[in-house]
């Protein structure tokens, strides 16, 4: 019954590219679409409304401003995913065909969770997946994935960058020596990840390493914060998740560690999970892929055309500009950049997921180009390419003033040499497991 | 009668948390009688027969089972010996059917393993129509026929004494417990009970033991009574002498029951 | 030594936070016999409501007040909706009703007041304290404090008050107190209800100390193994309880943690909880029942 | 005109033993079966092979795990998902470690290595009844992902302790298409479900809802408790392991411990209050609904409600409208959707004789 549905539907979409591509008129279904696996309730809601909410913002903006790229428009549609898997499952099953003709660009599920359990499946659908920020680390290595993209940032080199920053701030590498620095991470193969790459580090520098575990939800850690109490470090590292965040700045107050000597990961970064511990989270750092802020010109202009119109996508406008949001937007222009790059090369029309999967690869974002998009210093120079699908490795710091985020670095890299191999070793293991050859990307143009 | 007592008890006594419910009880019963076990509310019999077959662990003494000595009796134990019961306020399993229940009766009877249940193979098939059948003829014998796919919790009390005795029954036992199975009952429930209880001893040569407050069916029915009261045993011997027994007569008889 | 001691007052402080939700849990128990696996939804439904009427520029007390009333108003509805069609039902399937109140408490709590994170500051210091050495928060100074006023307050409550004597005939025989002509189903709403206010007072501590969100329901999972140790049906043992689970984990996560790997307090206090099971049944202060047959 | 049955009148007990007593049943039944095997492989598109029928079948297997456990044989659980990690975890090492090793035995070993540790965590319900039963379930449930998240090996070293599902081969045939998992997920479900049927029925089956109802009066009746409770253990876990596989291996393709996480456990719950506690069909009509209804309300909302209502409200609503179920289910129908359901048909048999 639904295949009777569907086929004709499909059928149509094809017919109509194609005459499209025949005449060079442009048809009615000219669109590119977004199908988003949002999620705006359960206890991840904040993040959710703060991305998906900048994610469109941006994609309208682009729509209203320029008419889309090149005459095509963007379109999208949500469906609510909980962050619960099994629902970002059935999303990206329902809306990976596209809609009315409009094929899919790429999924941006913004859940690790979800992004493993639709990671073998865009591959087989040639719907490229983008996890920024997140996601598997050995997917950097796109010869072995070649759909999956964990844009700007590994957790590895996550991690890298957060100990380069340390030994800045300590007058340089070489005085890591003898430091303690205690990773305070969430019990969960998230939190787990990165502790060997810091076992690594530790080694490489000198420094002394004790890893602390917070069972999830991570709402009591008293026990763990005696015993950072006890070590007396020199920093911690927060690698934190939901409600562990603000719990651990405000018991870290209760056994009187500073909070600016606390670091916290790209999950422990966004104003949701500083604000809540009140005066406690006074002077806490974290790292950020992006400024919050609303002082960069692509914001100042979204704000002009998209929300002033009254077309924000944001029900509490005061978000507007949060670390959330921002990232929905950085993730926007990634992903428009993709099909801008990839229309260059295949023609200015809606395209498949596999062609704006080379638009990814060939992303090339310089301070030039990110000056032209309105996104310099909010964005990070990228150079994406068949074997790097990450780019850029570079965080900046904030600081937590009591009501905002202030930057207080520039772009600090990661080592992503010394990562590379280690990557590598992961990669190939998957592709041994699941009997996958990499691709030659030598031979990649 | 046989010549050794197919149940004996040696001076059985039972506390709770300090309170003596049996103090040193002692007496016998023999295979194929009927023995009635009476006294007022709190004597002591529902605890007597849970001390016979295992729910209650006795303090001391000794239960003497078909030529046999325990200390202690556990229920399972108690089963494989060929002891059933039924209980005051019926213990049948509500959710399931009438059958079912029966059914429950022959569980020491089977001999196939769940495993072969499960893939039905092996002597699952013939073992389950032989249980079936044996059911069958307890509810015909019980006449509970019509109410055979019935779930037990929904049929009205007087049937479900009935299907207890049924499932009691389904065992074959050597010796029957039965905990007032006439409570609560009319005149003509009562007799067509005492008539199913006496049929039993006289078809299958099932010994039974009972507890029952009406007097009338009392006499008619045992062949042997013992009378507790306050744990105590305070009489014992035929229908006729229990009656005569002046001490019988002060603590139960002369009382209002 | 002194780590030690540290550790140990931590977790009988943090303890005592379990208790308080325990309470709430044990008045129910005793009240109806229902295992009320909703007390988790009520802690977050009450912080929930609490914070939002603060953030809205409503003053503390009269936010308190109103918060009270809809708790008292959530119990008469419970009282109604779901416990009286369920009267004489296995506990089985009680406890079951309130795992779908609770679904229910949390969708109506995010409908109406949003998902997000919020602050609460009760105006309690959270600087740390030392004395002699030895590290004490004043923040959990003060909650253990209010536990133990709770407790006053309600044991009060019970030996003083008429309601409180007919609720004590209640727990101790349904029918017997049903004779003497006690309204089963009036007690049943005040008990609910004043298990609301318990979960409002917990509510307002977990939350300054946890930030007012969802996960503030995952409490019940922690004050389950606290009834099982202390029994459901005694205040006292739901303090001595909360005291034990506090402590154990606490040092087990310090002491034990390093040995066999760290973040064990989840299953840590189940695993107590179990042994105890297995030794007492009934809990340190429960009483079993004999079985009748 | 539904069906009729006059003259078939059962004239042996081994015909009174069979599953469908009448043939119109029997003949409905298999067509379904057929339908289900042979014309949805080619009439289902992807969305509905991966979104709907995979997870329904699944779930309807883990329902039945646990309906067996708590339906039947009366023992609470919360610790539903722990067993399908292990089957899950279990299956996976199995494939990895044992080279070549048929997919259909790992899925076995799966169901046998969660049998262990249902029976370990079932232990305790010697001594501890009703809801105190609750914390031997949760300690299985917080212990269980515990240990799979803290020690690698059972990911294989995976740096995000996630496992990856084999190629499905089986008999040299692939089945990682969508219809070639859906197929393999119903073969496994229906082979499951005839031998769980199997066991309700028999001896085994009857001593567990003797358990369930009494089990005071179970004993002295000589029903062996400690091994009655423990094969209660045991098979459920088996079957949920088994589910925790095919859930890793032919719906997901990849999980993780966390995937398996409390709140699993209470869905798996819900789909047997739902359904039917004590009752096979139970099982499949209460996950049906579990899978079906957000994602009717979803689409609902998406096609006609599109501005109207926020789709986060949709979800609080739906939130709500699952606890509402839940508790209308207890009060006015404990046995659930298969009772319902078995209602209809009665009335359906006599209909239009019904006056």
């Amino acid at each position: 019954m639904l295949s009777i549905i569907k086929k004709p539907s499909a059928l149509i979409g094809a017919l109509t590219l194609g005459l499209s591509l025949l005449s060079g008129t442009v048809q009615a279904a000219n669109e590119q679409y977004f199908p988003l696996q949002s999620y705006r309730v359960g206890p991840y809601a904040a993040g959710g409304t703060g991305f998906f909410g900048g994610f469109i913002d941006y994609l309208q903006y682009v729509n209203l401003k320029e008419g889309g790229v090149n005459g095509v428009k963007f379109t999208w549609s949500e469906c609510e995913t909980e962050y619960v898997v099994e629902k970002g499952v059935e999303c990206y099953e329902r809306l990976k065909k596209g809609l009315n003709g409009a094929p899919a660009a790429a999924t941006n599920p913004l859940s690790v969770g979800i992004a493993y359990a639709t990671l073998d499946r865009s591959a087989t659908d040639k719907l490229p997946l983008i996890t920024i920020n997140h996601g598997r680390t050995d997917s950097t290595d796109g010869s072995v994935f070649p759909y999956v993209f964990p844009l700007q940032l590994n957790p590895y080199s996550e991690v890298s960058a957060i100990i380069n920053y340390i030994g800045d701030k300590s007058g340089g590498l070489d005085k890591l020596k003898g430091k303690k620095i205690v990773t305070l991470f969430h019990g969960s193969p998230y939190g787990k990840e990165t502790n060997p790459i810091l076992e690594l580090l530790a080694k490489k520098y000198g420094f002394q390493v004790t890893l602390i575990e917070v069972p999830h939800p991570g709402n009591e850690q008293q026990s763990q914060w005696l015993n950072i109490r006890r070590i007396k470090p020199d920093w911690v590292i927060l690698r934190g998740w939901g409600v562990m965040n603000p719990v651990a700045l405000k018991t870290a107050q209760k056994t009187g560690f500073p909070a600016d000597h606390i670091i916290g990961n790209i999950w422990s970064n966004s104003e949701e999970d500083a604000a809540p511990a009140g005066a406690a989270a006074k002077g806490f750092i974290s790292i950020t892929t992006h400024p919050s802020g609303t002082n960069f010109p692509v914001l100042q202009d979204i704000d002009k055309t998209v929300l002033k119109a009254g077309k924000g996508n944001l029900q509490d406008s005061k978000r507007f500009g949060t670390v959330y949001y921002n990232l929905g937007v950085v993730n926007g222009i990634l992903n428009v950049e993709a099909v801008r790059v990839a229309q260059a090369k295949f023609g200015k029309r809606p395209l498949t997921g596999e062609e704006v999967r080379w638009g990814f690869e060939n992303i090339k974002l310089d301070d030039a180009r990110l000056k032209q998009l309105g996104a310099y210093g909010l964005v990070q120079p990228l150079k994406l390419s068949c074997s790097d699908h990450e780019g850029g490795g570079a965080v900046r710091f904030q600081q937590w003033d009591g009501k905002q985020w202030k930057v207080i670095s520039d772009w600090v890299q990661a080592d992503r040499k010394l990562l590379r191999p280690i990557i590598e070793e992961s990669s190939h293991k998957y592709a041994k497991e699941k009997g996958i050859t990499p691709r030659d990307c030598s031979k990649e143009s | 009668m046989g010549a050794t007592p197919l149940l004996e008890l040696q001076r059985i006594s039972l506390s709770f948390k300090g309170v003596k419910a049996i103090t040193d009880i002692s007496f016998t019963v023999e295979q194929g009688e009927i023995c009635a076990l009476i006294g007022p509310n709190g004597a002591g019999k529902s605890s007597l027969l849970n001390v016979i077959n295992g729910v209650y662990q006795p303090d001391q003494g000794l239960i003497g089972f078909n030529g046999q000595r325990y200390q202690k009796m556990q229920s399972h134990q108690a089963a494989v010996q060929g002891i059933a019961r039924t209980f005051q306020n019926i213990a049948l399993f509500k959710g399931m059917s009438v059958l079912d229940n029966v059914l429950t009766g022959r569980n020491l009877k089977v001999k196939s393993s769940w495993i072969e249940q499960a893939f039905h193979i092996g002597r699952a098939l013939a073992d389950e129509i032989k249980q079936r059948q044996k059911a069958e003829e307890i509810i015909d014998f019980l006449r509970i026929n019509q109410w055979r796919n019935s779930i037990v919790g929904t049929l009205p009390y007087g049937l479900q004494k009935r299907v207890e005795l049924a499932r009691a029954l389904a065992s074959e036992p050597r010796l029957l417990l039965l905990d007032e199975p006439m409570a609560g009952m009319n005149r003509e429930e009562k007799s067509e009970m005492s008539a199913f209880i006496l049929d039993t001893q006289r078809e299958f040569g099932t010994t039974v033991v009972l507890i029952e407050h009406d007097i009338g069916v009392v006499m008619g029915l045992s062949d042997h009574v013992v009378v507790l009261d306050y744990g105590k045993k305070v009489g014992d011997g035929t229908p006729d002498e229990v009656r005569k027994s002046p001490e019988v007569i002060a603590a139960y008889l002369g009382t209002t029951h | 030594m002194e780590f030690f001691l540290e550790v140990l007052t931590g977790g009988l402080l943090a303890g005592l936070m379990y208790s308080l939700v325990a309470i709430g849990f044990v008045l129910i128990y005793k009240a109806s016999g229902v295992f009320n696996f909703a007390q988790g939804s009520m802690v977050l439904f009450s912080a929930l409501t609490f914070v939002s009427l603060l953030e809205r520029g409503v003053p503390f007390w009269v936010s308190f007040a109103v918060t009270l009333l809809t708790m008292i108003a959530l119990a008469w509805a419970i009282e109604r909706v779901v416990l009286r069609p369920l009267v004489n039902r296995p506990p089985i399937t009680l406890f079951m009703a309130t795992l779908g109140l609770s679904y229910i408490i949390e969708g109506v709590a995010q409908a109406m007041w949003g998902a997000q994170v919020h602050g609460l500051e009760l105006g309690i210091s959270d600087a740390p304290l030392e004395i002699g050495g030895m590290l004490l928060s004043q923040f959990d100074l003060f909650s253990a404090a209010t536990a133990g006023i709770l407790v006053l307050f309600l044991s009060l409550l019970f030996n003083k008050t008429r309601i409180g004597i007919s609720l004590r005939a209640v727990a101790d025989d349904q029918l017997a107190a049903l004779a003497v002509g006690i309204k089963l189903q009036r007690i049943w709403m005040i008990v609910w209800a004043v298990a609301g206010f318990v979960g409002l007072v917990a509510g307002l501590l977990w939350g300054a100390r946890l930030g007012v969100q969802f996960s503030l329901s995952l409490v019940v999972l922690k004050a389950l193994p606290v009834l099982i140790i202390g029994g459901f049906t005694s205040i006292g043992g739901a303090i001595v309880g909360g005291l034990i689970i506090g402590a154990s984990e606490k040092l087990a996560e310090v002491y034990l943690g390093p040995i066999i790997g760290g973040g064990i307090e989840n299953w840590f206090p189940y695993v107590l909880a179990l042994l105890f099971l297995l030794v007492r049944p009934a809990g340190i202060f429960g009483e079993r029942a004999i079985e009748r047959v | 005109m539904i069906y009729r049955e006059s003259g078939q009148f059962i004239t042996s007990y081994q015909a009174d033993h069979r599953i469908f007593k009448l043939y119109q049943q029997r003949w409905a039944f298999y067509a379904l079966l057929g339908f289900a095997f042979v014309i949805v492989p080619f009439i289902g598109n992807d969305y509905w092979f991966s979104a709907i029928l995979i997870p329904f079948l699944v779930l309807s297997l883990a329902g039945l795990g646990l309906n067996l456990l708590t339906g039947y044989a009366g023992q609470i659980s919360l610790g539903s998902a722990a067993f399908m990690a292990v089957g899950a975890f279990a299956a996976y090492n199995f494939q990895v470690r044992i080279e070549g090793s048929p997919l259909l035995v790992g899925f076995v070993f799966g169901g046998v290595a969660a049998a262990i540790v249902g029976v370990i965590f079932g232990l305790p319900s010697l001594r501890i009844k009703g809801f105190y039963l609750l914390v031997s379930t949760l300690a299985a449930q917080f212990f269980v992902t515990w240990v799979l998240t803290q020690f690698g090996w059972f990911s294989n070293y995976n740096a995000s302790g996630v496992i990856s599902a084999p190629s499905l081969l089986i008999l040299g045939h692939d089945f990682s298409s969508p219809a070639g998992r859906y197929l393999l997920t119903l073969g496994v479900v229906t082979v499951l479900a005839f031998f769980a049927r199997n066991i309700v029925r028999s001896e085994l089956g009857r001593h567990w809802m003797a358990v369930r109802d009494m089990d005071t009066a179970a004993a002295v009746i000589g029903i062996p408790i400690l091994k009655t409770k423990l094969l209660a253990f045991a098979i459920s876990s088996f079957l949920l392991g088994i589910a925790g596989a095919l859930w890793a291996f032919t719906y997901l393709g990849t999980v993780e411990p966390h995937g398996f996480d409390l709140s699993r456990s209470f869905q798996i719950l819900f789909i047997i209050i739902i359904g039917g506690m004590g009752s096979i069909l139970g099982n499949f009509l209460g996950a049906a609904f579990i899978v079906l209804l957000p994602i009717l309300l979803s689409n609902l909302s998406a096609n006609f409600l599109a501005g109207v209502v926020d789709p986060g409200q949709l979800e609080n609503l739906q939130k709500i409208i699952f606890g509402a179920l839940i508790i209308f289910f207890l009060i006015k129908e404990p046995n659930g959707l298969a009772r319902l359901w078995q209602l209809f048909r009665e009335r359906a048999r006599i209909w239009p004789l019904r006056f």
